[in-house]
């Protein structure tokens, strides 16, 4: 087995202009700060972003959409990004907002091979009215449908990971990463502590199998 | 007593012990403070925690461990950690006993405006839509009027709603109205508000019982 | 906070005749095989039975179903369970055949608030020609709706738990698990350890939260 | 060579380093033992394991810790546990590299039945149309023909169907042949065998390029 483990630069590398990235975190917990400092500074444009939130001028990915790097967002709230609503407005980046629940739901969906979601939230408000959700009415309910999520890169943080790639979180910076780790085709983990021997990890313990983790970077 | 205790101490008083709860920020964050002795509730933070514990004491945040306001938290002996996507299936699946959030306008019909304002800054919807969606008892806390004087408990909500009668009850400084099928029922006013001051300032149609008492707030 | 323990026997007096039961299990492991026997004990009858299998004559639900108290089973499999079939064929019991990942991802849509799955697989099969799955086409794929499984009781087995209700399986005693214990209004577990004090299991290990746990069983 | 053994043997070349595969009972549980030097693979079991390591040795069978065919079974080091749901995510995810089944029929358009014969005892998909649906690569390990001497690759599939269009790859104890959208290709056969000898016990159209190697299985 070939190693996982890149410099944050050459993880950095392999994402192209144009990307789709899940970006687990919420708020910066959960979020990768090394490599979003590097996709800053490798200057990757016209992406298409997910996050639960849309950062903040100076922490997140709030630092990718200052420097206009962003050409899409769906996230569930933007409350700190207060240049994001302006962008939208100027037409210069598309929005989409997804009720949290929905959001993670959609992304699982597609890291699970399922059609899609269908849930009771977000119907008669702004979801339906923006055809972010179509209304269908299925097992005589109305329910919202929403395509499955699916991205070319994942980046997260994880407290531990061993060299097969299997990772744990600590505490809340678990969030959508389970979720977001299963719906992209290369998922690049920043890991908090030293990569563990082949074994040291507890098969009950391990949060994202390792077999879904292309990339491992090690954390400063 | 402060306006914001007042609705937080009536509303402390809906709550039983052991029950699985979701505060939204503002006035529904101060309701622990205000539990009867014997009564403890799991709070739900959306990021993924039940049981969270409050802020952390100066010097003991942990970097990997806040709450749904940022703030960095702890947890309480008993509590857990779970992922985002079971977070919002004990939301939306009906686990959550209660949610207690704020509200721009509320109406006849139970419908909840509370994410945005028309024309005002742009926040997202968060994780409203299933807070009120899946919740047993959706409990709206809130003054009673706007900063203008004007109702918030209207026959029809006009701002962007965050979901189609979701609400069960609504406390303001002055009331403590039920939502029923036939619509908004005054069952306690506050202590010092009478019957016809709640009528006078409210917009929607309240059903009116031939009793009204005082709100009990011990 | 009253405690959730029961004996076995209370356990099972909650459960009436009629009753909807998710039984944890893939064979025998993670099924609470305590609690299944005094279902037979107490004669329980007319049963709905969700199980991945049907369990074999001395084994499992299938105990159940050769004594002739249930009335219906969703499962994915029943290779071990020869009477199964001719009950079957002599109408005295209503068999569903769910492929095993649309099985247990209805049960999660249940516990979950969610309006039913949308699965490619089983197009074009005895899952659709039965009307188990009803074809749709949304998001422009042809893929099965299923209705979400919700039940009365989840009876499961737990390797640990505390007092609040917070479970812990180990190894293959997972399974569906985490997800049936989300979709019933009673849940109830049997531990194969002594219950701990509140507070001893670490808040990330812990799998199923106790506030979705109704009744604990010691297992003896 | 025993023909398992020798279906097993083919299919194993298929394999690379590190792939995540599920092997189906029957030949497949046999592939293993012919991998290459220097590749290993990790093995799925639909109850929730990544990475089980075949039976556990007499005496140190952990209670807790099976495999889908019920033996009771260890993990290698890197291995994981999930649960049910996780467990077919990953499988109807497009995240198995590839998943090894018997067949009872497999026909021109990729389409397989093997979970039930009509008449036959009845028992259940279990896994199998998940598995089908959802793996990178869809390997079918059967005998050419049934004991009666029937072909299994047939023009159309006449038993309940387990998957429709699924099937990439099949390996016969005659041929290896490849699902294409122009229908059938034999691109292998068996030592000793001939094209002739699979064209005469094949239902199917065969499609014959004008070189057709024997399989290499060492």
């Amino acid at each position: 087995m070939s190693s996982k483990l890149k410099s944050v630069r050459e993880a950095v590398e392999m994402i192209p202009d144009g990307a789709s990235i899940l970006i687990n975190g919420f708020y910066q917990q959960g979020a990768p700060e090394d490599i979003i400092n590097e996709i800053l500074a490798q200057k990757k444009k016209d992406l298409t972003l997910y996050n639960n939130d849309a950062g903040e001028e100076f922490v997140g990915l709030g630092k990718l959409i200052y420097a206009g790097l962003v050409k899409k967002l769906v996230c569930s709230w933007c409350g700190l990004n207060p240049l994001l609503p302006k962008l939208v407005e100027q037409g210069k980046i598309e929005l989409e907002l997804n009720p949290q629940g929905t959001f993670v739901e959609r992304i699982r969906a597609g890291g699970y091979g399922l059609g899609g979601i269908l849930t009771p939230t977000g119907l008669g408000t702004i979801v339906e009215e923006k055809g972010w959700g179509k209304r269908v009415n299925l097992g005589g309910k109305d329910m919202l449908y929403h395509e499955p999520i699916r991205a070319d890169f994942c980046i997260l943080e994880a407290y531990e990971a061993d060299w097969v790639g299997n990772l744990i979180f600590r505490r809340t910076q678990r969030c959508f990463g389970p979720a977001m780790a299963t719906a992209a085709d290369v998922v690049i983990a920043s890991v908090n502590t030293p990569i563990q021997p082949i074994g040291a990890l507890e098969p009950d313990h391990i949060m994202v199998p390792g077999q879904l983790v292309d990339v491992l970077v090690q954390r400063r | 007593m402060d306006v914001r205790e007042l609705i937080a101490r009536r509303i402390s008083r809906e709550f039983k012990d052991g029950m699985l709860v979701n505060l939204g920020v503002g006035i529904p964050t101060l309701i622990p403070n205000f539990l009867p002795p014997g009564v403890s509730v799991w709070l739900e933070s959306e990021n993924g925690i039940i049981g969270f514990n409050g802020i952390a004491p100066k010097g003991e945040e942990y970097p990997f461990f806040i709450d749904a306001s940022k703030a960095f938290t702890t947890i309480r002996p008993g509590g857990c950690i779970i992922d985002s996507t079971l977070s919002f299936g004990v939301i939306r699946g009906g686990h959550l006993d209660c949610t207690v959030l704020g509200a721009l306008q509320v109406d006849e019909e139970g419908n909840l405006a509370n994410w945005i304002v028309p024309g005002g800054r742009l926040a997202g919807m968060g994780g409203a839509m299933d807070l009120v969606t899946g919740a047993k008892k959706v409990i709206i806390a809130t003054e009673h009027c706007s900063k203008d004087g004007k109702s918030k408990i209207l026959k029809k909500c006009t701002f962007p709603l965050t979901g189609i009668k979701v609400v069960d009850i609504i406390v303001t400084d002055m009331a403590y109205i039920e939502v029923t099928d036939k619509g908004l029922v005054l069952k306690e006013v506050a202590p010092g508000v009478s019957v016809q001051d709640v009528v006078a300032k409210t917009e929607a149609s309240l059903i009116i019982p031939p009793n009204v008492p005082e709100m009990n707030l011990n």
